[in-house]
């Protein structure tokens, strides 16, 4: 036995365990909670630095476990999963801090954190599986420990958004589980390798391998929220702030659109998803999706509801770049990954700011606010920009490789209009909001102002989350071309990924 | 320090931008002193590359970019320092000038950058943060004409980003060497022509130019107009392939639209009431001669750098006469006096090329360039200058008569806030002959000579009809028959979704019903609950 | 194979189907439970009929020994069926 | 007597069978059906004789016939409307597949549901018998019951049912034993005892008087010559238990059972637990579980049977009386 | 070592007695036997494992002549499951009748159970299991109607009936065995059965009788008000392993005994009933308004995924396959008992606590019994066949399997059936979150929360990322 082999468990055993201890804490025990969460939190990010580290320099660290004959629990950590971990262990430590601070007095904390804490090891987990059914394993995993999460509040609109979440993601489960063993009888072990292995199947299968696609790309799509199946999304808003961060940054999303990288990158292959016929189906789904998302956001003016269909759209970034044929296409949309995690996090992160301070929960309620609290608008505005796809906000670098890499596919006569509609609308959407914000005179009152103006605009541990993750999303795309970056290692994933 | 120069130059103004917001009171535009000395004293040629930002980052000085970076700079610096004395006790003063260091910076940022992704993020940096000085005095108007700017700089923005991709695409690189740029796809030269001719405000894509420059604040227009319209000149010389191979359809494009948007900015300015408006298209008329210059160029690549250089100078002449008269419009209305109105003469004159001007400098400018045409379009082009200088002089002439008529208006200030428009002007007068020891300011066209004679005449004389033409065109031309159609488009596509969402409708509702009939006839068969 | 294999054989499966009949088919509680003692006998009457080997050879004891077992189980469980019918109608009469 | 003297014996039997399995599954009347159902045990009785069956005849008539029956008669007498009642109250299909006349759609139903199943039966009732024919037809070995035979002398009686009851299966009959005690138990947990008979008048006191011990006498005969003849402990069980039952029905209100509660508890377990006991002593012997050593075989099988007689007609007794006996001061157990 | 077989079944029916004579010891007795069984049938797993197929012949006559006791990898696992049911569950029972008169009542009626399931589940003889079948099924029924109202009273009498019926065909199918192969040793009977009037008739009156046991579809009809009125622990036990035990000698007997007698077409008669059950079953607990009538229900639909293994198990070739597929089956069963106990005995303390268990009006006791209502989820994501439970990869091996049979239909129906449960299971879910004020502990009666949560998180967590072994063991088979 030796650490390298442990260490990807240990890295999802840091948040589990002292989530399963959380579920079992007093309420009222709120320093222990908090030293729990923080030491898992800092713990895991120690343990994915090392795993970084080796990663880097070609260190296999996999963790082997057998369920039952044949079925193999197994957690590696490839370049492609250490982006995802990297992500979410941060995205963790930061939402740990802000929920500590946004949960201060709300009821059932124990529970809420616990779930939290699974939440993140469901994630975690399937970034480090190493194999389709341990993915399928997390991804359920992940299902259950959000339902909790966003059903939090409790309130009528609370449960049925739950419900509505579960619905889906859980149909979307049953579909992508059904495709999973359909695959497995039919290919036998289904471990992700880089460049996929499924090409060496006898093509009397290929009927058979588009339908498993097929059902496989549906239960992702469901939580990567591709229309038609977003529906969940902007009914998940109900969830408390943090968990809406963590659900359209970190968790829920980008599991569906991991999940669909690691189905065409390593399972199918992507020059075989694309010899079946594959890629264009989801090209087209992927485009819809963008506008759709775009469109719908347009006209809300609940602002999580706007940003949840903001999500909507961006996350299908991933979904495009993948259908993009080539490495910089594919650089694209693994980036975008962490680019669209960073930046609506930042987003969802104000909007919790705004509603826990001013009980402001719409757009048409922001006149002004930029005087009010000037750093959390500061923050809103670079992870807007960002998203618009203005430089230096991260964002501007996926849309460059998205776009770069459709004119390198030969498919640029529609993905480039599809970025450019994209990026119009999501101006559209998002401008406005920051012309309100900071141009408009404030309104007399506030709709319900809770925390008053003292040394910050509003409590620490609300403001200082935003700010950080605007600095890295600004981080992220000026030190692009740095090593480390996400960028760096988008194309290192990519490299390796075309066995360049 | 040349290297440190050249970065501080954007840097300083984004920097200092955060800080203008606390201190009122602390001079901001100082903050393009860095610039104004690199444009001066840094040697064309030097090259920073700084591989860790962005996508690989390449800052440079070439000659063209010295120049525009001179003119930008001294406009920006004029501009920033009469903001100072004129707009200090406004309301949203520091909102003001944050936005202002910012555009500032952006567009140096532009100008400096050798890369692609750099010269873009100046590009939205500036375009962007003028918004907010578009906006600034928050009238419905100027909201209106913020909205129109902002949905055409995006459009710009998206448009250069593609034209980008495709070169970089071509040409693998995001610093492209001039010859590399031959044989770039038709997209590429498309996307740059239209990103970059809304900027420069091409006809048909000039709608938001004359709303937005009349909306601004005074010190707004004048860097609008000045400095931020002519980077678009910047952008197609650097990336266009102009010099590299002849490119007829897209060079008689230019041309063709260039010449359309000189007689089109003539026309509808001088039926403008507003002077700032008829500035505007007068901008917009100028711009499209250059425009028409760089089509030129296209079509016979071995005139191209004599062409290049006489844009350029162009650019940097327009500039500065523009941003004076602009910085004018605001002197006069505040001073009220006959020797502001008679400065303000002298740029307008400057610009229209009047002998005795430095902007009869420009004919020593493109002489060369007629003297070594040879090809078909060799008569273009001095029936485009010719076209252009009475257009211009028209225009002036429209100008300085509604100035006359404001005149009258006024409480009366102190003279020293003019101080930095009369250097500005002294400048305008006075560089050529420092420039160019060969310049002699001579009667070389006398067609023009009479022609600005005869307007001054006329401006002397004032005769009624000219009362009754104004109001005939609104500014923003084409954008209000173009809104009434998309209005109209937008009820009609209302009223067919609304009649094919009440059929899908009741279809649903039928459906729903259907099946809620069935699961009730199952639950009939099963006997209820057991 | 013996007339009487035949004769009792045969109306061995005949009590067990007469008695799963009535007890699919009865309205009556008690009847349902007679009924199930009679398929009951039924069985045991095949088994009884199986265990015989002539008027003159020593019939096989096991099946004997079954059906025993098999009677005294019956017993037990009619016993509780009884109770529980009898607590059933005084919980009825109550309610 | 002869073959056909037999065939016509058999012939009478079977219809006499038949038509009293019929009759009492019929009968409109639940005493009715009762009654029937005891008359068919008695005829029974004669057919398992016939079939060379003493054991087994013996058995039904004093626990399927005699002890059954008087259950069942106690339960008309108590409740006869109820008993006949249907399940009205209770949902769920079986109740959908009662007759009920107020809803005449049910009843078509009903009608439907009663020609399937009787189709079904008929069905089975072919089927089994085409099986059974098959079976009895082909000749099976018959190596079971030659080696009951064979190991006869080891099994410490000379009863081949009882050495299959007490020796080669013992464990069956421990489970029985098992089985019984489930059910007292059951009826404990369900209910208390019925309220007492009127005590008897001087004739019916006259005659317990004298059938009681009679019958006692000859429990303890039955349990005595199981071991070579036929008899044993649950026919014994069963006589015994019929004393208890004439002693019911003559008044008597405990009719010789302990008052005490742990002494009946006692009488319950014994059965069970002293063959359990013995089992485990073997285990304890290191001999497996049951094997009786076979110089101590017969004794043990005694005592088995003696306890599990006791057990037996206490049970019954129990059973018959219908639930844990009323105790004032603690009526709750 | 051996001896652990007989005592698997002496050493409960002893403490029954004994808790009959001694009642005021009566918990004590119930608890050391409790845990000295589940030790008992550790061990018994261990030896299985190590020294294969556990034989002990009672009274030391051969088997057929004497009874014998076989265990194999699947009676052993099914006998540790029961033992860590009715451990948990006795344990729990100890506080659920604390104060109540039933308790001595229950605990030689619990134990006599107990007795009955080990007995049938080693059982070796064909009459033997009748036996214990009706030993099984009158102590169930006795614990079933310990609730007294009307309502248990009438559900325990058709469980009775329904009970004896089926003992009674199964009896009828074990005399045709007899009179057609002269034995009723099972071992002995696999050697000679063969394909014929005398074998499909048995088979099928056998299996009839178990089936209506089983509460197969449509013969569960009895089984919803049977487990939904009888005490928590008595549910628990019921829906967890008194239905299993019959299951297990289904199995047994299709899939071992007479495998070679089944057709494809028969086999294909409980897949139909099995995917029928799924969704009728799924269905009527979605519609279910009472908490334990829901978990009543769903037993009716997780029966059913275990019936759709036999015509898989019929099509697939004896090899990896089939046996990947068999343990799927097993440890369906085995998360199935694990987690159905849990959640009755959950469900027991809410209704304890509030005195229904009405689910609609369940917010404010879901919300003040976090540890229960988490033991609740537990179990039901092992319902659902979510991941990490037992049942997921149950259901995997199910899937699988249709997959590899080219069975298509299955597919749809486990589909349809996983996603009723889940819709069932979060109907519940939903009412545990709300604004009621949190209680200061997350535990609050720490007998009865802690089985329940253990029984539902070895069913969804150990089972689930330990079941590996539950393979090898299903190796050792008679």
């Amino acid at each position: 036995m030796n650490f390298d082999t442990w260490l990807p468990l240990f890295v999802v055993l840091s948040s589990l365990l002292p989530g399963l201890v959380m579920f079992f804490l007093d309420e009222g025990s709120h320093r222990l909670r908090t030293v729990l969460n923080m030491s898992g939190a800092l713990l895991k990010l120690l343990l994915v630095g090392v795993i970084t580290w080796g990663v880097f320099h070609q260190h296999i660290y996999e963790t082997r476990w057998t369920l039952a004959p044949g079925l193999e629990l197994v957690l590696h950590a490839d370049t492609l999963s250490v982006l995802f971990v990297i992500l979410s262990t941060v995205l963790w430590l930061v939402t740990t801090v802000y929920a500590i601070g946004y949960l201060e007095k709300s009821p059932h904390r124990s529970r809420f954190f616990g779930f939290f804490s699974v939440c993140v090891s469901a994630t975690v987990g399937l970034a480090l599986a190493g194999n389709l059914l341990t993915f399928v394993l997390f991804y359920e995993l992940l299902t259950l420990a959000t339902y909790p999460l966003v059903a939090h509040r409790g309130t009528p609109e609370a449960l049925r958004g739950a419900r509505i979440y579960l619905a889906y993601t859980l149909t979307g489960g049953v579909l992508l589980f059904t495709g999973t063993v359909w695959l497995h009888s039919i290919a036998g072990s289904i471990a992700f390798v880089e460049g996929g292995t499924l090409n060496q199947l006898h093509a009397d299968y290929h009927p058979q391998l588009k339908v498993i696609f097929l059902l496989m790309i549906t239960g992702l799509g469901v939580k990567a929220a591709l229309v038609p199946l977003h529906g969940w999304l902007p009914q998940a808003m109900v969830a408390p702030a943090p968990v809406s961060a963590l659900l359209h940054a970190v968790a829920v999303v980008k599991a569906g659109a991991f999940g669909i990288i690691r189905v065409v990158y390593d399972v199918y292959g992507v020059e075989f998803t694309h010899e079946l016929g594959l890629l264009t189906g989801l090209g087209i789904i992927a485009a819809i999706t963008i506008i759709y998302g775009s469109v719908k956001a347009l006209s809300q003016d609940n602002l999580k509801k706007r940003l949840a269909y903001s999500t909507v759209s961006q996350v299908s970034y991933i979904a495009l770049g993948i259908t993009i044929l080539g490495p910089i296409g594919t650089i694209g949309g693994i980036v975008h990954l962490v680019h669209q995690g960073v930046m609506k996090i930042t987003l969802f992160f104000t909007a919790g700011n705004y509603a826990e301070t001013l009980g402001i929960h719409k757009v048409s309620e922001m006149d002004g606010v930029g005087q009010r609290m000037p750093a959390t608008t500061l923050a809103f505005s670079i992870g807007a920009l960002g998203m618009i796809g203005i430089p230096p906000v991260a964002g501007y670098v996926s849309k460059w490789y998205l776009a770069l890499g459709s004119l390198e596919a030969g498919m640029a006569w529609w993905v480039m209009p599809v970025l450019v509609t994209s990026s119009l609308l999501n101006a559209a959407y998002f401008l406005p909001i920051l012309y309100r914000a900071w141009f408009k005179q404030p309104a007399t009152k506030w709709p319900s102002e809770k925390i008053l103006p003292a040394r910050f605009e509003t409590q620490a541990a609300l403001l200082w989350p935003p700010l950080i993750t605007a600095v890295l999303a600004i981080a992220a795309g000026m030190f692009a071309a740095s090593p480390y970056s996400p960028l760096e290692w988008a194309s290192l994933i990519t490299r390796r990924e075309y066995g360049l | 320090m040349n290297e440190q120069l050249l970065i501080l130059s954007w840097l300083l103004p984004l920097l200092v931008a955060p800080l203008a917001l606390f201190n009122r009171h602390w001079p901001a535009s100082l903050a393009a002193v860095p610039a104004l000395i690199t444009a001066f004293f840094v040697p064309a040629g030097t090259v920073v590359q700084i591989p860790w930002l962005f996508l690989g980052s390449h800052f440079g000085l070439d000659h063209n970019a010295s120049i525009f970076l001179m003119f930008s700079a001294v406009i920006w610096f004029v501009a920033g320092l009469q903001a100072e004395l004129t707009m200090r006790n406004a309301p949203l003063w520091a909102r003001f000038r944050f936005f202002f260091l910012l555009a500032m910076s952006g567009n140096f940022w532009l100008i400096l950058s050798q890369d692609m992704v750099n010269f873009y993020l100046g590009f939205s940096l500036m375009g962007l943060s003028a918004y907010a000085l578009v906006i600034h005095s928050a009238t419905s108007k100027s909201l209106f004409a913020g909205r129109v700017y902002l949905i055409m700089t995006l459009l710009a923005e998206s448009a250069l980003l593609a034209g980008f991709l495709f070169i970089y695409s071509h040409t693998g690189s995001l610093a492209p060497a001039a010859g590399q740029l031959a044989g770039i796809s038709n997209w590429a030269i498309g996307f740059l022509i239209l990103g970059l001719g809304i900027k420069a405000g091409l006809v048909f894509l000039h709608v938001w130019l004359p709303l937005t420059y009349t909306a601004a604040p005074i010190p707004a227009s004048a860097v609008l107009s000045g400095a931020m319209i002519n980077v678009a000149l910047l952008g197609w010389i650097r990336y266009l392939p102009v010099g590299q191979e002849t490119l007829p359809e897209w060079g008689s494009l230019l041309v063709i639209a260039g010449t359309a948007s000189i007689v089109f900015g003539a026309v509808a300015g001088l039926v403008q009431s507003k002077a700032k408006t008829v500035l505007a298209y007068s901008s917009i008329s100028k711009m499209g001669f250059m425009t028409s210059l760089i089509g030129l160029a296209m079509l016979a690549p071995e005139q191209s750098e004599y062409i290049v250089m006489a844009v350029v100078f162009l650019a940097a002449y327009h500039g500065l006469a523009k941003s004076a008269l602009f910085l004018g419009i605001g002197i006069v209305k505040a001073i009220n006096s006959k020797l502001t109105f008679m400065l303000l003469l002298l740029p307008a004159l400057v610009l229209a090329a009047a002998p005795f001007t430095a902007g009869s400098m420009m004919k020593t400018v493109i002489r060369p360039v007629i003297d070594n045409w040879q090809g078909e379009w060799i008569h273009v082009l001095p029936i485009l200058l010719l076209t252009s200088s009475f257009a211009t002089a028209m225009l002036m002439v429209r100008f300085l008569v509604i100035m006359s008529v404001e005149l009258s208006l006024r409480p009366k200030k102190s003279f020293s806030i003019a101080l930095p428009w009369v250097c500005l002007v002294a400048l305008l007068i006075f560089v050529p002959f420092l420039l160019d020891h060969s310049f002699s300011p001579v009667i070389d066209s006398w067609p023009l000579a009479a022609v600005i004679t005869g307007s001054l005449l006329l401006l002397y004389i004032r005769p009624p009809w000219m009362y009754s033409l104004p109001g005939l065109i609104p500014a923003g031309d084409l954008l209000f028959p173009m809104m009434t159609l998309g209005a109209s488009a937008r009820l009609y596509i209302r009223a067919f979704t609304c009649r094919v969402n009440s059929k899908i409708k009741t279809l649903i509702c039928q459906l729903n019903n259907n099946f809620r009939n069935l699961i009730r006839f199952a639950l009939s068969l099963t006997g209820g609950k057991s | 194979m013996l007339t009487a294999h035949w004769l009792y054989g045969l109306s061995g499966c005949l009590i067990m189907t007469f008695g799963l009949r009535a007890v699919l088919l009865n309205d009556s509680l008690l009847q349902r439970i007679i009924a199930l003692n009679v398929m009951g006998t039924g069985v045991f009457m095949i088994l009884i009929t199986i265990a015989y080997r002539g008027p003159d050879a020593a019939p096989d004891p096991i099946p004997h020994a079954l059906v025993l077992t098999g009677i005294v189980v019956a017993v037990s469980a009619t016993a509780l069926a009884l109770t529980l019918i009898r607590r059933l109608t005084e919980e009825q009469d109550n309610d | 007597m002869n073959a056909t003297n037999m065939l016509f014996l058999d012939i009478l039997l079977v219809i006499a069978l038949l038509s009293l399995a019929w009759a009492t599954l019929t009968a409109t009347d639940a005493r009715r059906s009762v009654i029937l159902f005891i008359a068919f045990g008695l005829v029974l009785t004669l057919a398992w004789a016939r079939l060379l069956a003493p054991d087994v005849a013996l058995a039904e008539a004093a626990i399927g016939a005699g002890l059954s029956g008087a259950l069942l008669l106690a339960a008309v007498q108590h409740h006869p409307r109820r008993a006949l009642s249907s399940e009205r109250q209770n949902t769920g299909k079986l109740a959908n597949e009662k007759q009920n006349d107020s809803n005449p759609a049910d009843l078509k139903s009903s009608v439907a549901i009663r020609w399937t199943l009787t189709l079904f039966c008929i069905a089975l009732a072919f089927v089994l018998i085409w099986a059974l024919l098959q079976a009895l037809s082909s000749e099976t070995s018959d190596t079971l019951a030659q080696s009951v035979s064979a190991n006869l002398a080891n099994s410490g009686v000379s009863n081949p049912v009882t050495a299959v009851l007490l020796n080669f299966r013992a464990y069956d009959t421990l489970l029985e034993l098992a089985v019984l005690l489930t059910a007292v138990l059951g009826i404990f947990a369900l209910s208390e005892q019925r309220t007492g008979y009127l005590p008897a008048g001087p004739v019916f006191n006259g005659l317990v008087s004298w059938l009681v011990p009679a019958l006692i006498l000859m429990a303890g005969y039955l349990l005595w010559v199981g071991a070579h003849a036929p008899g044993g402990a649950f026919q014994a069980g069963a006589t015994l238990a019929a004393a208890g039952v004439i002693l019911r029905l003559a008044g008597k209100r405990n009719i010789g059972l302990p008052v005490s509660k742990s002494y009946l508890n006692i009488i319950l377990v014994i059965g069970s637990g002293l063959f359990l006991l013995v089992g485990l002593t073997m285990l304890a012997l290191g001999r497996p579980f049951l094997d009786y050593p076979p110089a101590m075989a017969g004794y043990l099988i005694l005592l088995i049977e003696t306890a599990a007689m006791i057990s037996i007609a206490a049970t019954l007794i129990l059973a018959f009386l219908g639930g844990r006996p009323r105790n004032r001061e603690d009526r709750s157990c | 070592m051996i001896d652990t077989l007989i005592w698997l079944v002496a050493l409960p029916l002893a403490s029954a007695l004994a808790t009959q004579l001694l009642p005021r010891y009566a918990t004590a007795i119930v608890i050391s036997t409790a845990i000295a069984t589940s030790i008992n049938a550790a061990a018994l797993l261990y030896a299985v494992a190590t020294h294969g197929v556990m034989l002990y012949q009672i009274g030391g006559w051969t088997a057929g002549l004497g009874i014998a006791l076989r265990a194999d990898g699947l009676s052993a696992l099914l006998l540790m499951m029961a033992a860590i049911v009715l451990l948990a569950s006795s344990i729990y029972a100890s506080a659920y009748f604390n104060d109540n008169p039933l308790r001595r009542r229950f605990w030689p009626l619990w134990l006599l159970l107990w007795c009955s399931l080990n007995a049938l589940l080693l059982s070796g003889d064909l009459f033997n299991l009748y036996v214990t079948l009706e030993l099984l099924g009158l102590s169930a029924v006795a614990l079933a109607s310990l609730g007294g109202k009307t309502a248990a009273l009438q559900a325990a009498l058709r469980y009775l009936l329904v009970g004896l019926l089926g003992s009674m065909l199964f009896l009828a199918g074990v005399t045709l065995i007899y009179a057609g192969y002269g034995t009723l040793d099972l071992a002995t009977l696999s050697r000679v059965v063969a394909a014929g009037p005398i074998a499909w008739s048995a088979l099928a009156l056998m299996t009839v009788g178990l089936l209506l046991k089983t509460a197969l579809f449509p013969l569960h009809f009895w089984l919803p008000p049977a487990h939904g009125s009888a005490p928590a622990p008595v549910s628990a036990v019921l829906s967890a392993l008194v239905v299993k035990a019959t299951f297990y000698l289904v199995m047994r007997l299709w899939l071992d005994i007479f495998s070679e007698v089944v057709t494809p077409q028969a086999a294909s008669i409980p897949g139909v009933l099995g995917a029928a059950a799924v969704l009728w079953g799924s269905w009527q607990a979605l519609r279910a308004e009472r908490l334990k009538l829901l978990a009543a229900y769903s037993t009716v639909a997780q029966l059913g995924y275990l019936f759709l293994f036999f015509p898989l198990l019929q099509a697939l070739p004896a090899g990896a396959a089939r046996d990947a597929a068999m343990g799927g089956l097993v440890i369906l069963a085995l998360t199935h008992g694990l987690a159905k106990s849990g959640l009755f005995l959950a469900i027991g303390i809410i209704q304890q606590r509030s005195g229904h268990d009405t689910i609609r009006d369940l917010d404010g006791t879901a919300q003040r019994l976090p540890a229960t209502t988490f033991a609740i989820a537990l179990s039901g994501i092992a319902l659902i066949g979510l991941p990490p439970s037992g049942a997921f990869l149950g259901k995997w091996h199910l899937l699988a399997a249709a997959f590899s049979a080219g069975q298509w239909l299955w597919v749809v129906v486990i589909m349809i059936g996983t996603l009723l449960a889940a819709a069932y299971t979060f109907r519940v879910l939903g009412h545990a979150f709300g604004q009621q004020p949190y209680p200061r502990h997350p535990v609050t009666i720490a007998a009865e929360e802690w089985p329940a949560l253990i029984l539902s998180a070895f069913a969804t967590i150990g089972l689930g990322l330990a079941g590996a072994p539950v393979w090898q063991l299903l190796k050792v088979s008679l």
